[in-house]
């Protein structure tokens, strides 16, 4: 069995990092204050920036190619996240209502484009290579598991998990963050700009959503093709599922790395295959919620999230 | 691309349109062949080719555009895949000044074979997907001498398994004339069951190359691109391995070098859907389009087989295939499309 | 310099109302000065604009003779403004000087330093005697202790003019005593203070000077020392106001309420309430008197069925009501005045006419065979809404959130009364209130007892208590301490015992 | 008098503008791509009404939204946000499909086994979800997430091991007498695939206005959706009504699947979670949750919808300008606030001129 968890490691790993960074920008907007379900819709808008870039670039140069792609994509992730700051924070919109017309509008329009563009509204290129990190992947035990095959992207992912947690909970601009998803009436009277806080929440979460939808593209998928298989809203639930802390995200999304991972894989491992697929297949969802019941009760909410944020109402 | 406006049907010129299954025009397997045959025809006998691709995947859905692609004066309708089997039964009644192709299907009512029918306006093409399978496995197994075999297919669909069997029987055939010595255990033939999750073709690969496989035959759709994903995956960072492509050439699909020449598809079991689709207008444009009739396309009519070009193959494998294939379109070799007494 | 703030001639209209009408307000350094007004009188906003929440629509506002524009509270902060809101600023996870720092942090290069912070908080609290712990979490210490963290926002910002909107709503007589001498305090060390309390007590207590507005007019400016409560009474309202009801003496019957032995537990399943055994007769009040937080809360739940009992009895005319859900309850004769009438009382986007049918909407004849009766409802809520002056702009038909705090009260109190309960179970019924709403519903209190209605009054004001109740109950940590006659009791007595001191024994 | 009369029919206003603006976008999205928006719009619409047939097929198209419409609408209308609409079709459509096709019984009869079968597989697909919030506070955006997925798997496995039809996408085609297609209705519209769903969606709109506006349940649940706390206060039992609102909602989206899978379809796809879930949201958002409302919007998407394919056939603009157009109506629905303001401050200044 330990076999079986090392040698599936590193996909479950490729499958989990694009969730985690998209729970991370979740993350920064739901401790803003505002809830951002269109998170799946930003992830395609990502995707969709970065393989049309990669797509014209790839021919003329090579591995930069994938790299301005990311870029791009969380460019693109950021300015269309605008959109649901706009309509949740300056006009005061529902925010569950905003963020579903992000996920319609991105699944429609990035496809309709790319139909444009290459005829079928696939965008294909070649993803990253993996590579072992020398020295690190001759370790015992933790070696294979997690410096063995590995791309690029879930090194930054981490770093950027890191530097998440301190900007969250060092920073000047974290505290206002947090006390805005918290109490934004207390915010506004210190003197604070709410609404810019907010802004910038949701677009580090577009950026960082955006990011999620190019990671996918340029590791296991290598194709565009208008959707993320639902990997936004399961990046949702890891948010709740690892109560909006840094930490618990990252155990949230490695438990449906590893949980996903072994569901597809159990066909071909003769210890798994005779389970039965539907219980292998529902495994992460039940397990989800389970953990729901057991601490919804409890739930480390932040208080103001979902709630829009007007001057002087009470 | 500029405006397109209203076209009269005009009689002289052909209208064909193409509906597309659940993948897209693109899938690097049928549709997309299917595509290109029908857009070879349209350069060589001038005319503006069309797809539709339909909204679901439910006989409404397929009725719909087939009736978009009519409206619309489109008068050779070619459908790729048995989903269409209940809408082009209706549609050869309903639309009977246009002609229809159905690939990989028997136009029937319901679930009722027994009341199959081709009409006259109707022209149903089946592949000997065995014979295709057959030749790959033996090239294949020519090629790498000893080693390992798998298959990962995608939804369990006759197409796909006659694909599979005739892949091992391929295999034991150069086992047996050969001496060669490849390997297959149970474990390592299976099906995903989806046509469309690439995640899950590349973790079974990888399950499979981990435990020592070496050639994976992957008839899978977007599946098999994962398994193809891996393949590369591994062999750019060293550990060479292998995949068979399938229905088109995917030799380009699995390139693994920054200048696009090396690749990972080892050869790929093709059936000519390009070339069914292309005699089909061909036929129409001439005049003589077999409507009613059930084809075949197998090793006799060079219905099926493997890339002309295969940069992966030695010299020796690949005329040592091409008198294979000669046996096999001289009825010396038979290949059965049953799964008696082969795996899954 | 005569006045550290001027107001001048403030104007503020929202949408079809004008809360401000060219209101003027002077304040002098080293002074507190009271703002008294009705409710919806316009005091909040008159300093949510000094504080820079709200633009005027025309006036100035000079402080200490300099013109200024107040954009928003940052501008106000440097102008040495503070404010503590009605409702508190804080954030409930955050620290103590997390939340003091909110806005202004020291930092270097982005990163918050909170220890040199903690200093000064620590060194500021000592200095004014405040007594606060830097690090405590907010949600983890009491109110009045969240009121002194308020306070040293402001004195952490150097301000030198506090602005204190309604602060002793939700503090204990003690802490009342307390936060007025913490403002003269402040205000001998030269600050100037601006106190909006509808409690004229208070005022009397603590404040220099007085202005006074009414609908959003002003009225006029006194000094506290020759003017009696009757008469700021009198100017706020505009006609004379009796600060104490007159009752007959009480003629209690049957019990109609018994709580035996009732334990309850609270959230974090500690007994909040312990052994608690109570009778209300018929056609007497009885005040519940105690520190907030003392089993107040668990008992009224466990009473109406909103939370579960551990142990003891609860009985309605005889009736054991223990197991009896919240329907079963009203409909044995139970009324329940809520204590958040935004969070229990109302549905703030219902219609008046829905609001007023909540707990009987269901029965005869405003529904029948599960159809509503939509002329019937409404019957019922025009004469709830007449009956007891309730105030509205389109009748029946107006959604709930846009009545004042005073007139959602009365709807409320119209309601359960309307219900001919046999008890009513009131808790906070004026809390928020200007004195004449106040003095409306303990008229209507006192006629339901003279009814023959049990009813049980759950106030943090004892002067409400004392005002209305026939006997008082004493409650400390869920305990019953003591049951006293009401013509005997006194302030004193009471917070003594209150403290945890049983009277005699 | 005026401002009364306009606050009246602010509502339709508002909503014609938001429409009219989705049509303006997806007009300059067509030109900015090369396109030819009039013949666009032309052949779209002209797709969706051209003929008998085809406003069948708008119509049959229409049905399974307007169900799942009302049932985000209903829950939304209850203070909950039903995302899990496509598991419960899925589960409804399952249930129906399942009693169809071992079921040997006369149509009227089997297809009344069959709509309560639907009814009560989606009722409870919800139920549980809906207890979930009641009893432990799970925020039902995510569990309805959850139970799409789980549904989904379900009945992946279930299908193929119970019902398999000729190939493993998809179960037995249903037989004529467990399918809402009737030859009368059919005939009636030239061959279409209209089927009597739309007869039992006219039902569904009139039930949930009828509950919502008359009846004491639905003043219950409206409450509850407000207030859950003064519900309480008011001796509602909120747990109950939350998990009932869920069941009614699910019970409509069951339904709804039923007429996808039995009416549209002729059989139970699997592998893919019905989209009409996911439009069910922009439906009851367009509608502004009023269940007439509802079957407007969802007529004006089946249009799109059905539509699409013909302009797709006839110009070179991509079908997805369809569901661009839906979306952006969408987000104008969801900006609305801005309309408002705008029509309030042309209103006051008309009014300043007069
Ligand atoms: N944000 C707002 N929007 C609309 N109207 C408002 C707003 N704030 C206050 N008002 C109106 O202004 C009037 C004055 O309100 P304000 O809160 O200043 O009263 P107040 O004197 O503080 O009352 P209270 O004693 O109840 O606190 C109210 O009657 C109300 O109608
Ligand atoms: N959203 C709103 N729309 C319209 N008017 C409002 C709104 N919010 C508050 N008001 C008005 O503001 C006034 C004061 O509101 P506030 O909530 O301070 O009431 P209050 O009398 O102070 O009661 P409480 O202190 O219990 O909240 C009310 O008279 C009300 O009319
Ligand atoms: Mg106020
Ligand atoms: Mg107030």
């Amino acid at each position: 069995m330990w076999q079986v968890f090392q040698q599936i490691s590193p996909y479950a790993i490729a499958f989990a990092i694009p969730l985690l960074i998209t729970a991370i920008g979740g993350l920064y907007s739901e401790r803003s204050g505002v809830v951002n379900i269109g998170l799946e819709g930003l992830m395609v808008m990502g995707s969709f920036a970065a393989a049309i870039t990669v797509a014209v670039l790839q021919p003329v140069m090579h591995s930069q190619a994938l790299w301005i792609g990311l870029v791009v994509a969380i460019v693109a992730g950021a300015l269309f996240s605008l959109l649901h700051a706009f309509a949740s924070i300056s006009l005061h919109a529902d925010q569950v209502i905003s963020g579903t017309a992000i996920n319609m509008i991105a699944g429609a329009i990035t496809v309709f484009i790319a139909r444009n563009v290459t005829g079928s509204g696939n965008i294909q290129i070649n993803p990253f290579a993996r590579f072992d990190i020398p020295v690190l992947s001759d370790l015992p035990v933790v070696g294979k598991l997690l410096f063995s095959n590995t791309y690029a992207t879930t090194w930054l992912t981490l770093l950027l998990l890191a530097i998440a947690y301190f900007v969250l909970y060092k920073t000047v601009f974290g505290l206002r963050l947090r006390a805005c998803g918290e109490h934004p009436q207390a915010v506004a009277s210190a003197g604070v700009n709410v609404q810019f806080i907010r802004y910038l929440a949701v677009s580090i979460s577009g950026a960082c959503a955006g990011l999620g939808g190019a990671i996918i593209l340029t590791t296991y998928s290598g194709e565009f093709n208008g959707t993320v298989f639902g990997l936004g809203f399961l990046a949702l639930a890891a948010l709740i599922f690892g109560q909006w802390k840094p930490l618990g995200i990252l155990g949230a999304t490695f438990f449906f790395g590893y949980a996903s991972t072994i569901a597809t894989s159990a066909q071909a491992i003769p210890a798994l295959s005779h389970i039965p697929g539907v219980a292998l297949k529902t495994f992460p969802y039940i397990v989800t919620l389970l953990v729901l019941v057991i601490f919804s009760k409890t739930s480390q909410a932040p208080r103001a999230s979902g709630q829009p944020f007007e001057q002087g109402k009470r | 691309s500029g405006t397109q406006q209203t076209k009269a049907p005009a009689a002289e010129n052909l209208m064909v349109g193409m509906i597309t299954d659940s993948g897209t025009i693109d899938d690097r397997s049928f549709n997309q062949g299917t595509w290109e045959g029908i857009v070879k025809a349209g350069t060589d006998f001038n005319f503006k080719p069309k797809y539709l691709r339909p909204a679901g995947s439910t006989e409404a859905d397929y009725d719909k555009e087939i009736a978009n692609l009519h409206d619309a004066g489109y008068k050779l309708i070619i459908t790729p895949g048995f989903k269409f089997e209940n809408s082009i039964y209706t549609a050869q009644e309903k639309y009977q000044d246009s002609k229809f192709v159905i690939l990989d299907g028997l136009p029937h009512p319901g679930n009722d074979y027994s009341k199959a029918k081709i009409g006259p306006n109707t022209v149903a093409i089946n592949f000997a997907e065995h014979e295709s399978g057959f030749l790959a496995g033996v090239a294949a197994a020519l090629q790498m001498k000893t080693g390992e075999f798998g298959f990962i297919g995608g939804m369990e669909i006759p197409a796909v398994q006659r694909f599979n069997w005739g892949f091992q029987q391929g295999l034991k055939y150069a086992n047996n004339n050969f001496g060669t010595n490849i390997t297959i255990k149970a474990e390592n033939f299976l099906y995903q069951g989806t046509f469309h999750d690439v995640a899950a073709g590349q973790h079974l690969a990888a399950q499979m190359y981990d435990r020592g496989v070496n050639v994976i035959f992957a008839s899978a759709g977007n599946v098999g691109i994962g398994v193809i994903n891996e393949a590369v995956a591994r062999t750019k960072g060293g550990h060479p391995v292998w995949v068979i492509g399938v229905d088109i050439d995917q030799y380009s699909q699995g390139y693994y070098d920054e200048g696009k020449t090396k690749s990972v598809v080892l050869t790929s079991a093709m059936k000519c859907v390009n070339q069914a689709a292309y005699d089909m207008v061909k036929s129409v444009k001439e005049g003589n389009f077999p409507g009613g009739k059930s084809l075949v396309f197998n090793a006799k009519n060079d219905g099926i087989g493997i890339p002309a070009a295969n940069p992966n193959l030695r010299e020796d494998v690949i005329s040592k295939t091409k008198e294979i294939f000669t046996k096999l379109k001289e009825g010396q070799i038979t290949v059965a499309d049953k799964g008696e007494g082969l795996l899954r | 310099m005569e006045y550290v703030v001027e107001m001048l001639n403030i104007r503020k209209e929202f949408v079809g109302i004008v809360a401000n009408d060219n209101i003027t307000l002077a304040v002098r350094p080293g002074e507190i000065h009271a703002l008294l007004g009705e409710n919806g009188a316009g005091k909040s906003t008159l300093m949510n604009i000094l504080f820079g929440l709200y633009q005027p629509d025309s006036g100035s506002i000079r402080v200490r003779g300099q013109e200024v524009r107040i954009g928003n509270p940052s501008v106000a902060n440097g102008l040495g403004i503070g404010m503590v809101h009605q409702h508190f600023q804080l954030v409930h996870n955050f620290t103590v000087t997390e939340n003091i720092i909110l806005g202004i942090e020291p930092n270097k290069l982005g990163f918050v330093n909170t220890s040199s912070a903690g200093k000064r908080i620590k060194e500021l609290s000592e200095h004014y005697g405040l007594n606060v712990d830097p690090d405590a979490k907010i949600e983890d210490i009491s109110v009045g202790m969240q009121q002194r963290v308020e306070i040293l926002k402001m004195l952490y910002r150097n301000a030198d003019v506090l602005i204190f909107d309604e602060p002793t709503a939700v503090l204990t007589p003690q802490e009342v005593t307390d936060l007025i001498g913490i403002m003269k305090n402040l205000a001998a060390e030269g600050k100037s203070i601006i106190l909006i309390t509808h409690k004229l007590k208070e005022i009397k207590a603590a404040a220099d000077r007085c202005t006074v507005i009414r609908r959003g007019r002003y009225i006029g400016t006194v000094e506290v020392a020759s003017c009696s409560k009757e008469e700021l009474a009198e100017m706020m309202v505009g006609r004379q106001v009796f600060l104490k009801v007159e009752k007959q003496a009480c003629s209690p019957g049957e019990a109609l309420l018994e709580i035996e032995e009732l334990t309850v537990l609270n959230q974090s399943k500690v007994p909040a309430v312990k052994n608690f055994s109570l009778r209300v007769f018929a056609g007497e009040i009885v005040g519940v008197a105690g520190v907030d937080g003392n089993g107040q809360a668990e008992l009224v739940d466990a009473i109406t069925g909103l939370g579960k009992l551990q142990a003891g009895r609860i009985l309605l005319e005889g009736r054991d009501i223990s197991a009896f859900t919240v329907k079963e309850r009203i409909n044995a004769g139970l009324a329940h005045v809520p204590e958040d009438r935004h969070k229990r009382g109302l549905v703030l986007e219902y219609s008046m006419e829905d609001n007023l049918v909540l707990e009987v909407y269901d029965r005869a004849p405003f529904s029948k065979k599960c159809l509503l009766n939509r002329s019937a409802i409404r019957d019922y809520a025009e004469n709830i809404m007449q009956h007891f002056d309730v105030r509205t702009a389109q009748g029946p038909g107006t959604i709930a959130r846009s009545l004042s705090g005073g007139n959602q009260q009365k709807a409320i109190i119209g309601r359960e009364l309307s219900l001919n309960p046999k008890v009513l179970i009131a808790v906070q019924p004026t809390r928020g209130l200007d004195v004449g709403s106040i003095e409306y519903i303990h008229k209507r209190l006192i006629a339901r007892r003279d009814a023959g209605c049990a009813v049980l009054l759950v106030s943090l004001e004892l002067e409400e208590i004392l005002n209305l109740s026939d006997r008082i109950a004493v409650i400390t940590q869920g305990e019953l301490i003591g049951v006293v006659e009401a013509d005997s009791a006194n302030e004193n007595d009471l917070g003594m015992m209150m403290a945890g001191c049983s009277k005699g024994g | 008098m005026t401002s009364i009369n306009w606050q009246g029919q602010k509502e339709t206003v508002v909503l014609l503008l938001t429409i009219l603006l989705g049509l303006a976008a997806g007009a300059i999205l067509m030109m900015v791509t090369g396109h030819d928006w009039i013949s666009g719009y032309q052949f779209l619409f002209r797709g969706g009404l051209m003929s008998l047939e085809r406003i069948g097929n708008t119509i049959a198209t229409a049905v399974p939204l307007i169900f799942t419409g009302l049932s985000v609408a209903f829950a939304f209308k209850t203070g909950l946000f039903n995302i899990g609409v496509a598991g419960q079709m899925l589960i409804g459509g399952f249930c129906a499909t399942a009693a169809g096709l071992s079921l040997d019984l006369s149509k009227p009869l089997l297809l009344t086994v069959m709509i309560i079968a639907a009814l009560a597989g989606g009722g409870l697909w919800a139920a549980i979800p809906g207890w979930f919030k009641a009893r432990f506070n799970v925020h039902e955006v995510v569990s309805t997430i959850m139970f799409n997925w789980i549904a989904y798997w379900l009945v992946y496995y279930l299908v193929p091991i119970y019902f398999k039809g000729s190939f493993e996408t998809e179960s037995r085609n249903i037989p004529l007498s467990a399918s809402l297609r009737t030859e009368w209705l059919a005939q009636l519209f030239n061959g279409s695939y209209i089927n009597i769903g739309i007869f039992l969606a006219i039902g569904a709109v009139l039930f949930c206005v009828f509950i919502l506006r008359r009846t004491t349940l639905g003043f219950a649940l409206k409450t509850v959706g407000f207030n859950q706390y003064a519900a309480e206060y008011a001796g509602i039992n909120a747990g109950r009504s939350i998990v009932l609102s869920m069941i009614i909602a699910g019970a409509l989206a069951g339904l709804g699947g039923m007429t996808l899978y039995c009416g549209y379809a002729t059989n139970l796809q699997i592998g893919v979670l019905p989209s009409q879930g996911i439009d069910g949201i922009a439906v009851a958002l367009l509608a502004a949750n009023s269940p007439w409302g509802v079957m407007a919007a969802a007529l004006f998407f089946g249009l799109l919808y059905s539509g699409k394919g013909f302009m797709n056939a006839m110009t070179s603009i991509p079908p997805e300008i369809a569901d661009t157009i839906i979306a952006t109506i969408i987000y104008f629905a969801a900006t609305s606030v801005l309309i408002e303001k705008g029509i309030d401050k042309f209103m006051r200044r008309q009014k300043g001129g007069a």
